[in-house]
């Protein structure tokens, strides 16, 4: 049997250990050793962004990751989002915009979208429909999912 | 009468039920499902596109340390070759068996040949590769056409074409042939002043759901089997698990997690019955996970398809004739979506001399899986494309066009029977008076084009049953699996009945052991049959509500009336009792209320779409850019009409890429080159403007709200709006799909020449 | 997947220590958006991946006029373009890490990591070699460099040597009157693999109406990138007019040798090139006079 | 009495009569009339004692679930076409 590997990170802001072996991801890792499943495979390769998370505050593809790279760096999931006072701007409004439908790439645009209003408080439509290309939805034709981004950039800035 | 009724619930936007739960990635995914002991297991798939099975050696895998078992087709019980009846459609047992795991002979790469459970999926991979497989290889045919030549190599030793209970005698690959006939198409023909007649051929597409499949099973000794998965239709993987597994119906109870998507792609039984006998093998719980490429070459596609047709039409505009010759890939196994393309091709118009025949043809391709509106969207790429034609020839506008041949209330369709009262007239007007179409499109190498939709939509059965709570808010029960908002749709069709906010609904897509039989989330089915069974059981909540107010006041139930949540006596206006009123004296007056209700409605209203779309073509590469795209339908109601324009926003874009990147692309050998998200090109959000829509409201007389199924039809029409648009801006007529820019410029540059 | 040791090393010694003591077995890790997933799709067998991101050196980024630009091999595309002076100054390379992945890959692929996969089809390498990159490599006998024109050797063959890896790469300050620009083709707009990809820079003289110099380099038209030569010589001294341009595109035309697959047949890829060629010798020489 | 629009497919055996009138209170009884007028039809539409699989009852355009037992009015239509779903 391969040997696991002791790692330390902090996860959704708390202190979290683990152990894993070297070849499973940082999605793997998420699911099932920490249970926390709302990261969710579409691919395994990169090309869908069901698994994004943040590393450091940075948008990544949690299944191009490896669970032992998560070690003394800082993670956050779509578990992490919403805080104990409500739910994210991005969260409300992909609810009032009905930006979602089967639901499972929701957790990855709501992750990465947070990414882009972090770093981006004022997108253009152009500048969301780039930022989110690796995100892939096949339910809604991103309408309603652009429309909820560039809702929630209004809110959050009012909020900030 | 729908339209002049006013609504308290229908026609509201209130946030979904289970929204909260998916924003915030609490909602358990079949693939989510954790328990004790779980092993994992994989899925052993043939590399071959057609080969006969020599021998199979499992020993050095089940001597690999983790590894729990190993199953093959001996697992399963013997199949018999005889079709039995799953509401939705036949199902051969045999070939139903053998796609699960290969008995004798794989018919397409990525074909199950064995699985492994072992106590890590790595492990269990690494087991995969420890199996070997004895196989006599044999030549693949994977084109449609080349199927059906007598010199074709035969998938299926003993499989006769059947036409209509008659069966030939010769072994071919053409599982069935099926005709349309109505009038005289040469008589019809000589009469039209132009006729076009043209080939098309599509590519073998995918549905592309973002979730892989997922089965988790625990077989207990005593026969029980519990299924967790990501299923359309929980009932109808129990009923279709039953035979294939050789146990009862009872036995087996399907509890059905949120699901990532289906398009059609998840009814048919895949990884199931794998986990099942697995389970059984090790006496622990198994979940089978496919990987993206499993998905691609293992499950779904909708066929590739060779169809040419026919179309004459008189000077004046009226259509005269259309014919129709239909060849769908089947994939290994018979049952393409053929017949409902041949219920689909010209049925938006009116045409006194038809001609249609369809054959359904096994290729060494995976079995195909229905996919929203199936096999409507490669028959409308191609008599849209010819109608397209007919109008340039005539000098008329392709809407006018359409005003003037359109299928109205009445009109015969092509497989026989009459349109009941259908919107597709005002789905053309809608789109001839919209702001798209009215306004001028200008520049060079742009082009707009317009196409029209058919889809015939289902009802089958559903039930629910709806609990009354004390405080008078009540939990709504039903079977149907929620893939894009049809729990909210359904609950607020009940909320209406009860005068209650969508809120005080509490809707649970429950397992087949809690609620009574449904057929599948699909055929556009589930806001109109799953929503008229919520509608019953409201009805059903309100006369034993009624009952329960009558017995308050003392009187018969007859004196007592019920609106907008407040039962009223009929010989004392003043005395009144809200819903909730009554509720909260339930156990004082006979204890708890459940209302039920079981249908299988009748009067489907078919659906209708007309799609507007412009774009641009690069002149040096040959891609297309869209620039706007209007979708219209005819929704009949729209009961939440944002999951409305959702699933016409939705149905477009998918229709956009197959028409423009969307194929797979296979090796002489039957190997498919593309089997993931990067080179199977679906469309990202930087490839598409908004998806405008206008939501035209033509109540179908057979449902209390009028709704009509919209999930399917949208995507009917895009691939040729795209190819009329196409020609428009650069003059080239694409008749293969998809139409991506090699091909579109090898057009271009053959049309210089 | 298969099972694999891993190593986080701190020194570029640690890192050839361990690469020369695994051979061919060992291989850098640094965003790992291609070496994770070749592994896990078996196209790749490794006994150990060694994580070289923790090495100062690889995550350098670093722009002066004098030195021109370090650029650390495991430094991820995002932080490239997020870099004001550097994206000024490097427009191809800008141009190449805005289209590799998506934003998530951006977050985790290095262009060190993009050339060192030694893709035909990698987007930054044709970028790279317009640019006049050298490859800062590291191994058991030193430090060499070589251009960036000849860090491929064929399909996923690079010309590293047992226990070497790629440290970094520098690139040269740009001369005045100098302009770049990347283009690919893919047929959607983001999340693809280049049909065919065009890299082309440019110096032009003061009156902008001559080039002094110019590159082009091409992507999956052959089994490595290609700096075309030929290209060059059309350009260097001719009037910036769309004959000298027309007679670069057919030179790259002339150099490319396509191949049919699933993304594009020889001939389209071949007429590609010499669209993109055109497209993107006309951009460099707009940023060449907008600087 | 219903109409019957007779499949193409089988108006060899109704010698060429696309449109039958035949009386019956259900689909199993028209169809054994229908037989009795033209032998061999039945064979063709019922197997087991069931509508063929892959063949649907439609009366005035409603595909019926009842299959044989479906009840069938003076003025009705049947029509024999493809048993579908969707997706």
């Amino acid at each position: 049997m391969p040997t696991k590997v002791y790692v330390q990170t902090r996860l959704n802001g708390e202190e979290v250990e683990f152990l894993c072996e070297p070849r499973q991801s940082l999605l793997e890792v998420l699911r099932d050793v920490l249970g926390l499943t709302g990261s969710k495979e579409g691919c395994n390769n990169g090309n869908c962004g069901a698994c994004s998370v943040l590393l450091d505050g940075v948008l990544v593809n949690s299944c191009c990751v490896l669970g032992v790279e998560a070690s003394g760096h800082e993670v956050t999931t779509i578990e992490g989002i919403a805080s104990p006072d409500g739910l994210h701007p991005l969260q409300q409004k992909f609810l009032e915009h009905a930006a979602l439908q089967c639901g499972i790439c929701t957790p990855g645009f709501i992750v990465a979208a947070k990414a882009l209003l972090d770093k981006h408080p004022h997108p253009t439509e152009h500048q969301v429909r780039y930022w989110l290309a690796g995100n892939l939805c096949r339910c809604t034709g991103y309408d309603k999912i652009i429309r909820a981004v560039l809702d929630a950039a209004q809110t959050t800035e009012a909020k900030v | 009468m729908a339209e002049t009724t006013t609504y308290q619930v229908i026609g509201t936007r209130p946030i979904r039920h289970d929204g909260v739960d998916k924003v915030t990635g609490r909602a358990i995914y079949g693939a989510d499902v954790q328990m004790a002991g779980l092993l994992h297991g994989k899925v052993l798939r043939s590399p071959h596109a057609h080969a006969r099975i020599r021998s199979i050696d499992v020993s050095r895998a089940l001597a690999l340390p983790g590894v729990k078992a190993v199953v093959t087709s001996a697992d399963l019980p013997p199949a018999e070759d005889r079709t039995i009846q799953l509401g939705e459609g036949a199902v051969n047992l045999k070939y139903l068996s053998n796609n699960i795991l290969a008995g004798d002979k794989v018919l397409y790469k990525g074909h199950p040949v064995a699985a492994v459970a072992a106590t890590s999926p790595h492990l269990a991979e690494e087991a995969l590769a420890l199996i070997h497989v004895d196989y006599e290889v044999l030549p693949p045919v994977l084109d449609v056409r080349e199927a059906m030549q007598d010199s074709a190599p035969l998938l299926l030793e003993n499989l006769k074409t059947k036409s209509l209970g008659q069966e030939t005698d010769k072994v071919s690959n053409v599982a069935t042939h099926t005709q349309f006939k109505s009038g005289d198409v040469d008589k019809g023909f000589q009469q039209a002043d132009v006729v076009i007649e043209r080939e098309f051929t599509t590519a073998t597409v995918h549905q592309g759901y973002i979730e892989p499949h997922n089965a988790t099973a625990l077989w207990n000794p005593d026969g029980q089997l519990t299924i967790w998965e990501s299923t359309q239709g929980a009932f109808t993987v129990q009923r279709q698990l039953a035979p294939v597994l050789g146990i009862s119906v009872a036995q087996i109870r399907v509890i059905p997690a949120e699901i990532g998507g289906g398009f059609g792609g998840k009814i048919n039984l895949y990884l199931e019955p794998i986990a099942a006998v697995l389970s059984k093998k090790t006496g622990h719980p198994v979940k089978v996970l496919m990987n993206r490429a499993e998905v691609f070459e293992s499950t779904g596609p909708t066929p590739g398809s060779y169809i040419r047709v026919k179309m004459g039409a008189t000077k004046d505009g009226r259509l005269a004739a259309a014919q129709a010759y239909m060849a769908y890939e089947a994939g290994g196994y018979p049952g393409s979506p053929i017949g409902a393309g041949m219920m689909c091709i010209f049925t938006p118009y009116d045409i006194p001399n038809v001609l249609i025949d369809g054959f359904d043809v096994v290729v060494n391709k995976p079995k195909t899986a229905p996919y929203r509106a199936p096999g409507a969207t490669n028959a409308a790429f191609a008599a849209e494309t010819v109608v397209d034609e007919l109008c340039e020839k005539l000098g008329l506008d392709p809407l006018q066009f359409r005003l003037r041949n359109a299928a109205t209330e009445g009109t015969r369709r092509p497989d026989g029977p009459t349109h009941p009262r259908i919107g597709y007239l005002e789905t053309v007007q809608a789109a001839l008076d919209s702001d798209h179409y009215r306004t001028p499109l200008e520049g060079p190498n742009v082009g707009r084009g317009v196409a029209s939709g058919y889809w015939f939509n289902v009802g089958l059965q559903s039930s629910v049953s709806i609990n009354v709570n004390a405080d008078g808010s009540v939990t709504l029960v039903e079977g149907s699996t929620d893939i894009g908002g049809t729990r909210a749709s359904i609950a607020m069709q009940a909320a209406e009945v009860l005068g209650l906010k969508a809120e005080e609904v509490r809707p649970i897509v429950a397992d087949t052991a809690s609620v009574g039989y449904n057929d599948v989330t699909g055929g556009s089915r589930t806001t109109f049959a799953s929503g008229y069974a919520a509608i019953e059981a409201a009805r059903d909540v309100v006369r034993q509500m009624t009952e329960r107010a009558a017995r308050i006041w003392k009187v018969e139930p007859p004196e007592v009336t019920f609106a907008n949540g407040v039962f009223h006596h009929t010989n004392a206006a003043d005395q009144r009792l809200t819903f909730k009123e009554v509720a909260a004296q339930l156990g004082r007056t006979g204890g708890p209320v459940t209302g039920r209700a079981t249908v299988a409605p009748r009067g489907v209203g078919g659906a209708f779409a007309t799609h507007i779309v412009d774009l641009h073509v690069d002149p040096e590469t040959g891609k297309v850019t869209i620039l706007r795209y209007t979708a219209v339908q005819d929704v009949g109601k729209a009961i939440h009409p944002s999951y409305v324009e959702g699933q016409m926003q939705g149905g477009a874009v998918q229709g956009i890429g197959w028409a423009l990147n969307e194929e797979y692309f296979y090796s002489n050998t039957g190997v498919m080159a593309n089997a993931s998200f990067l080179d199977y090109r679906m469309p990202t959000s930087l490839d598409l403007p908004m998806i405008d829509t206008i939501l035209v409201e033509v109540p179908n007389p057979g449902h209390p709200f009028g709704v009509r199924g919209v999930g399917e039809v949208p995507i009917v029409p895009p691939v040729a709006a795209i190819a009329n648009a196409i020609y428009k801006a650069v003059g080239v007529r694409l008749r293969h799909s998809p139409m991506s820019p090699g091909r579109v410029m090898a057009e271009i540059l053959a049309q210089g020449k | 997947m298969q099972a694999f040791d891993y190593a986080a090393v701190r020194s570029v010694d640690e890192a050839v220590s361990l690469l020369a003591q695994h051979g061919d077995q060992a291989r850098p890790l640094a965003g790992g958006t291609d070496i994770i997933v070749a592994v896990r799709e078996g196209r790749r067998r490794v006994a150990m991946l060694v994580d070289i991101k923790g090495i100062p050196e690889v995550n350098q980024l670093s722009y002066d006029p004098a030195q021109g630009l370090t650029l650390g091999a495991a430094v991820p595309c995002y932080r490239i373009y997020e870099h004001q002076e550097i994206a000024a100054t490097y427009p191809g390379l800008i141009d190449a890490v805005s289209l590799v992945g998506g934003t998530a890959i951006q977050g985790r692929a290095s262009v060190g990591g993009n050339l060192c996969n030694a893709s035909p089809a990698a987007d930054t390498t044709p970028a790279l070699i317009v640019h006049g990159a050298m490859c800062v490599i590291a191994g058991p006998n030193g430090r060499r460099e070589i251009p960036a024109e000849q860090f491929c050797t064929g399909p996923g063959r690079t010309a590293l040597q047992n226990g070497e890896f790629l440290v970094a790469l520098r690139m040269p300050s740009p001369p005045p009157h100098f302009g770049a620009q990347y283009l690919r083709f893919i047929p959607r707009n983001e999340m693809d693999i280049a049909v065919v990809g065009v890299g082309a820079s440019v110096v032009l003289n003061s009156d902008h109406s001559a080039f002094v110099s110019g590159r082009v380099a091409l992507g999956a038209v052959a089994p490595t990138p290609l700096l075309v030569e030929t290209a060059a010589a059309a350009l260097a001294g001719k009037l910036a007019s769309d004959e000298t341009i027309q007679q670069a595109a057919e030179a790259a035309q002339a150099a490319a040798r396509p191949i049919d697959d699933m993304r594009g047949t020889a001939q389209y890829r071949r007429h590609l090139v010499g669209v993109l060629t055109r497209r993107a010798l006309r951009g460099a020489i707009q940023r060449a006079k907008e600087r | 009495m219903a109409v019957i629009w007779i499949p193409s497919l089988l108006q060899s055996l109704t010698a060429g009569e696309d449109k039958v009138v035949v009386s019956g209170c259900t689909v199993g009884e028209i169809i054994d009339n229908l037989e009795a007028r033209f032998p061999g039809v039945k064979d063709r539409l019922v197997q087991g004692g069931e509508i063929r699989p892959h063949i649907a009852v439609a009366i005035d355009g409603d595909v019926s679930p009842e299959g044989l037992e479906q009840d069938v009015q003076e003025s009705s239509e049947i029509h024999f076409i493809p048993a579908l779903s969707g997706g």
